[in-house]
């Protein structure tokens, strides 16, 4: 392949790859963005519940996505040039028993002590929030500042950005090794041929652990299978992000009229699959029953389509953010564990900065690559 | 590598045709001019296509439109149809209500 | 449109009973098992909803419970595909606008 | 969970084809349907069927899928109606919804035979009421009852197009005019001369320019295109209609399988995704097989033959046949298959130029562009030798597998031989009695008698007639050419039905000698209250 050799190159076109690569290019640097599957924004980035959140988050991850929700989101549509479908019409974390309030009440706590405007709610202001909620709900933990955004048109926007910037996107280009020349990374060695650049992020999800492998690093990531559906549009009935205490479900109404909601069977690690994130014949039922104990007016509501993705599930469930000091010249951004799209484009600001001028707006300390010690 | 995994293939620019307001898919109203314009938006896949303007993702999962927005696609990028990867499929074949689709199993014949 | 009373092939159509069902607030008749779209058809009724977006006419374009444009309000239940759901006695069939009755919208907007 | 041998999905030709054989052999079989009737298309098709004895040949489609029901039934096969399998998932599970409940079932084997759906162009107006699937019209007039329009105008000219405007004629309907964009007729001769000769006109190389009315169709507006389908302006020509018909090709409904994760294929000569298969019907996930249009877009007795393939290989699969016996099963249906595989219409010979019959013969260019075979066609076709008496005139001018004729005759006037795409040649060393038989066997409707003996000025002609209500004996009225223009008078001789015709009447009616070679059709002139 006849390639100049370019200042970035990113592996992986996901939300994380795609903002960084858009941030870079603003910057003016040349940008090469190498995507495995033959899909831009395949992962986990266009298989997500679309919270674009702060509530519920580690304290170490949540001065980074507060920053984005404060400098990036609210001014996306014109930046990109797209509809990323942005409403910031808070997060309600629902709870049933004392126990759920209990766990609410932990979090809220944490995320007060970071400076979050969230704060724990009644039975009754609940419902002014939300009218729809059935009656076994007894509160909630508030954050008036989250809120949800399409997390297909904002990868896609991204990328459609970059792209007019200049940044080159090849797709079904899927990087097999990675190589130091003279102790330095140089060499991205992918199925069909080697590109060469003196900067290199891996943002590839799931799959960046293998890749990082081939250079000696170890990031403790795996996948693991979340389940969402959608429904019909529905007529407009309220426009909070939600979750629950024991998680049994998240999601919200889209722009578009349809509802979008994700949630577990809990048997998710145990379960085989063929190759493809698959959809098991049981996630949607019990996502269905999850739901309609929060909102039974949602019962006659038709579901259109399921689908099943991979989250990069990190070890303390934490993203790893960071310059390999190992490989100079390896940047790594990856393991967002099922909550990376919110705070994606915050991600990708903040490696651009950090790439480009070697530092970032955010402190990234707390998510550094090297964090991970044994227990005793 | 297939020939539109280069996301830079040179495909001109969008020029407006006399058909650009025809609904190609009839259950989300996306016309033909909406899905030519996001070819030039980088939008190469049906995937990414369907993702981008919600073609083929309404109350009939594309019954209709698939075929058509893939052909389309191809005459805008110049290549040939089956150079495009097919719309994916996903359950539910027919669209089924929460309630239903979430009753909890008691079959009968369990023990049978 | 007409009914078929007899074919040369397939001799004369058999029907359930005569029923009666409301269309927008209208008693129409038709026969009791045949899919809505059917009576609706019979009855001279075409547009079955309009479309959320450019709110134009849509009616019966496949018959067979795939296309989803034939989608109408049914016993207050949105989206419901008349080509393929049977006509009951006293059934509520709505014509749709976006995703809700027509009737209704037109009563709130006045 | 409830488990079955094999779960078939689709009660059509191919499902119940391949329940039957796999009951045979012993399995426990299911098939769930999402129709509250069985039978798939069967039941919407009401014309005879083509190809041979073994293929159910001048069957109707309907009566076919009475006989493949009744006998599944006897078999103990469980066919469940009104049940949709809305997904299919790892392990061989479907979710089936069955009213307001889903089940989970699995099967050792499942045999997906889904079938296909309508293909659709998009136009200006094509949203607008009243515009429909050609099987729409098919399944309002042959299921409910209804006529799907008065005037309506029909867009495609294959089998489907030329079929669904005989049965809008049937049902009563007016057909102002069958359109394709190509330039040729895509479907049977035969049928399309069916539908000329009620003088339903045909535009080759046109296609709808626009669709228009006040909420519902009341216009259409057609044009000529050139041979890169653009439409060459000035062209136009306008119906008022109140239905248009599309009937522009079938895409195999094979998302089941890409659900759970078989090898998918692309592949435009099948209509479009299809699994990966064997001859046999078997994906690259062993023990889910495909039949039927799912697997590859042809016609249902080519369905059913494949039904029977999965049906066997599953039967195998699942330990309840040997392998030898599969293959002796196997040879034989691969057998009846490839008999219908053949001819001028088969896969194998899409978009090649055929320029004569397997006999040589240069075809007729006027019945691939008009519908109807011209006077010179017809010189060509039979010999110009004086036949006395009644006897057979056969318009079988194309290569198709299809040979009711053959059997039909007691007398052994009508030969095609082995090869059943051969074209029937009349026998001139036998008498024919004029029974009438080949007449009604004809799927094609393209066999009258003719006799040019009647009287000295008369000849009588009889021919197939399917429309109601039958015209009575002695009622005058015109006869037509093969491209339904009004000839010359004509008066009803007799109209003879009979359990043997199924269905169709043989009409004699008396005309001028001289029109003897060019009367075909009989119009009543007032129609009867």
């Amino acid at each position: 392949m006849k390639e100049t050799k370019p200042d970035v190159i990113v592996i992986g076109g996901g939300i994380v790859g795609n903002s960084s690569a858009y941030y870079l290019a603003k910057r003016g640097l040349s940008v090469l963005v190498l995507e495995g599957s033959d899909f831009i924004g395949n992962g986990g980035s266009s298989r997500n519940g679309g919270g674009v959140r702060q509530s519920g988050r580690d304290p170490r991850e949540l001065p980074l996505v507060m920053w984005g929700i404060q400098n990036i989101w609210p001014t996306l549509n014109s930046e990109l040039g797209v509809d990323v479908e942005y409403y910031q019409k808070g997060n309600l974390r629902l709870g049933k028993t004392a126990q759920h309030l209990k766990i609410l009440q932990n979090l809220t706590d944490k995320a007060v002590a970071c400076g979050l405007d969230v704060r724990m709610i009644d039975r009754d202001e609940v419902r002014k929030i939300n009218p729809y909620l059935s009656d076994e709900v007894i509160g909630a933990s508030w954050c008036p500042t989250d809120g949800h955004a399409n997390p297909l048109t904002t990868t896609l926007g991204y990328y459609k950005a970059a792209r007019a910037l200049g940044v080159h996107f090849i797709t079904g280009e899927k990087v097999v090794e990675l190589k130091k020349v003279k102790g330095k990374i140089h060499q991205v060695i992918t199925e069909n041929t080697t590109y060469t650049a003196d900067c290199v992020l891996l943002a590839a999800g799931y799959e960046s652990r293998a890749i990082a492998k081939t250079i000696g690093i170890n990031i403790p990531v795996r996948k693991l299978k979340i389940e969402c559906l959608v429904t019909e549009i529905q007529p407009r009935m309220f426009e909070q992000m939600l979750g629950t205490a024991e998680a049994d479900f998240y999601g919200h109404q889209s722009k578009h009229g349809s509802f979008v909601f994700g949630g577990s069977t809990g048997l998710e690690p145990y379960e085989t699959d063929n190759g493809t994130p698959i959809s098991s014949s049981i996630g949607a039922p019990c996502i269905c029953r999850g739901i309609m104990k929060y909102f039974p007016a949602l019962s006659r509501a038709k579901i259109v389509r399921t689908w099943a993705g991979w989250v990069d599930e990190c070890a303390d469930k934490v993203a790893i953010i960071d310059k390999i000091d190992e490989v100079p010249g390896l940047f790594v951004s990856c393991g967002f564990s099922g909550h990376g799209f919110g705070i994606g484009p915050a991600a990708g600001y903040n490696m651009a900065e950090l790439i480009a001028t070697g530092e970032s707006p955010v402190d990234l300390t707390p998510l550094r690559y090297n964090r991970f010690k044994a227990k005793i | 590598m297939h020939s539109i995994n280069d996301r830079n293939k040179e495909i001109g620019k969008f020029i407006p045709a006399a058909d650009d307001d025809l609904i190609i898919c009839r259950c989300e109203e996306i016309t033909k001019g909406e899905i030519r314009k996001a070819v030039h938006d980088g939008m190469f896949t049906v995937t990414e296509m369907r993702r981008y303007l919600r073609c083929g993702m309404g109350l009939c999962q594309g019954q209709t439109c698939a075929k058509l927005t893939k052909n389309i696609i191809a005459r805008e990028l110049n290549v040939s149809p089956s150079t495009l990867e097919p719309a994916t499929s996903r359950s539910p074949m027919r669209p089924i209500e929460m309630k239903i689709l979430g009753k909890e199993e008691v079959n009968k014949n369990e023990r049978d | 449109m007409e009914r078929i009373t007899e074919h040369p092939i397939l001799g004369e159509t058999k029907k359930g009973r005569e029923i009666s069902f409301l269309f927008d607030g209208k008693p129409l008749k038709g026969y009791e098992g045949e899919p809505i779209a059917v009576a609706l058809r019979a009855a001279g009724v075409m547009t079955h909803r309009y479309t959320q977006k450019r709110h134009e006419p849509r009616g019966v374009f496949c018959a067979i419970g795939r296309c989803t444009d034939c989608v109408m309000i049914v016993d207050g239940v949105p989206n419901t595909r008349t080509c393929i759901t049977p006509l009951v006695e006293g059934m509520k069939v709505q014509t749709q606008d976006g995703v809700v009755a027509k009737e209704e919208k037109g009563e709130r907007s006045k | 969970m409830k488990r079955y041998d094999l779960i078939i999905v689709g009660a059509g030709p191919a499902g119940l084809s391949a329940a039957i054989e796999a009951a045979k052999k012993g399995l426990h079989v299911v098939v769930f349907d999402e129709n509250l009737r069985p039978g798939g298309q069967l039941f919407k098709q009401i014309h005879k069927f083509f190809g041979s004895k073994e293929h159910q040949a001048k069957v109707r489609g309907f009566n076919i899928g009475k006989k493949l029901l009744a006998e599944a039934t006897q078999l103990g096969v469980e066919v469940q109606l009104n049940a949709t399998v809305t997904g299919m998932y790892l392990d061989k599970e479907v979710i089936v919804k069955k009213g307001d409940e889903i089940f989970h079932f699995k099967g050792d084997a499942i045999i997906v035979a889904t079938g296909a759906s309508e293909n659709s162009v998009p136009f200006k107006g094509w949203t607008l009421p009243g515009v429909i699937g050609a099987g729409a019209a098919q399944t309002m007039m042959n299921l409910h009852g209804i006529k799907p329009g008065k005037k309506i105008l029909m867009l495609g000219s294959g089998n489907v197009g030329l079929v669904v405007s005989f049965q809008l004629l049937q049902a009563g309907c007016d057909v102002v005019a069958i359109v394709d964009a190509a330039p040729h007729i895509g479907g049977y001769g035969v049928h399309a001369a069916k539908v000329a000769r009620c003088g339903v006109p045909f535009y080759l190389s046109h296609t709808i320019q626009s669709v228009s009315g006040d909420e519902k169709v009341e216009k259409v507006v057609i044009g000529a295109v050139d041979s890169s389908f653009t439409l060459i302006p000035e062209t136009e020509k306008t119906f008022t209609v109140d239905t248009i018909c599309v009937a522009v090709g079938l895409s195999p409904m094979s998302q089941l399988f890409k659900m759970a994760g078989c090898k998918m294929d692309d592949n435009p000569k099948k209509g479009g995704q299809v699994p990966v298969c064997n001859e046999w019907g078997e994906t690259s996930i062993k023990g889910i097989f495909a039949a039927g249009d799912v697997a590859g877009i042809e016609e249902a007795s080519s369905a059913m033959i494949e039904g029977k393939m999965a049906g066997v290989c599953a039967s195998e699969y699942l330990g309840y046949c040997s392998s030898a016996e599969q293959a002796k099963d196997l040879e034989n249906m691969a057998k009846d298959l490839d008999s219908l595989r053949q001819g001028m219409f088969a896969i194998k010979n899409r978009g090649k130029k055929i320029e004569t019959t397997m006999e040589g013969i240069p075809i007729s260019t006027n019945l691939l562009k008009k519908g109807f075979l011209s006077d010179a066609d017809i010189k060509r076709f039979s010999p110009t030798k004086k036949i006395a008496g009644v006897h057979p005139v056969i318009e079988c001018t194309q290569n198709i597998p299809c040979n009711p004729c053959q059997d039909a005759c007691v007398r052994h006037c009508i030969k095609i031989g082995k090869d059943i795409t051969a074209l029937p040649v009349v026998d001139t060393t036998k008498t024919c009695m004029g029974c009438g038989l080949c007449v009604a066997a004809c799927s094609g409707q393209a066999i009258f008698l003719v006799n040019e003996d009647f009287s000295s000025d008369y000849a009588l002609i009889t021919l197939p007639y399917e429309f109601l209500p039958l015209p009575q004996k002695g009622e005058k009225g015109k006869a037509t050419t093969r491209s339904g223009e009004i000839l010359c008078d004509a008066e009803v001789i007799s109209v003879k039905t009979s359990k043997a015709y199924d269905h169709t009447a043989l009409l004699t009616m008396k005309v001028p000698l001289a029109m003897s070679e060019k009367a075909r059709f009989f119009k009543k002139v007032k129609s009867y209250a």
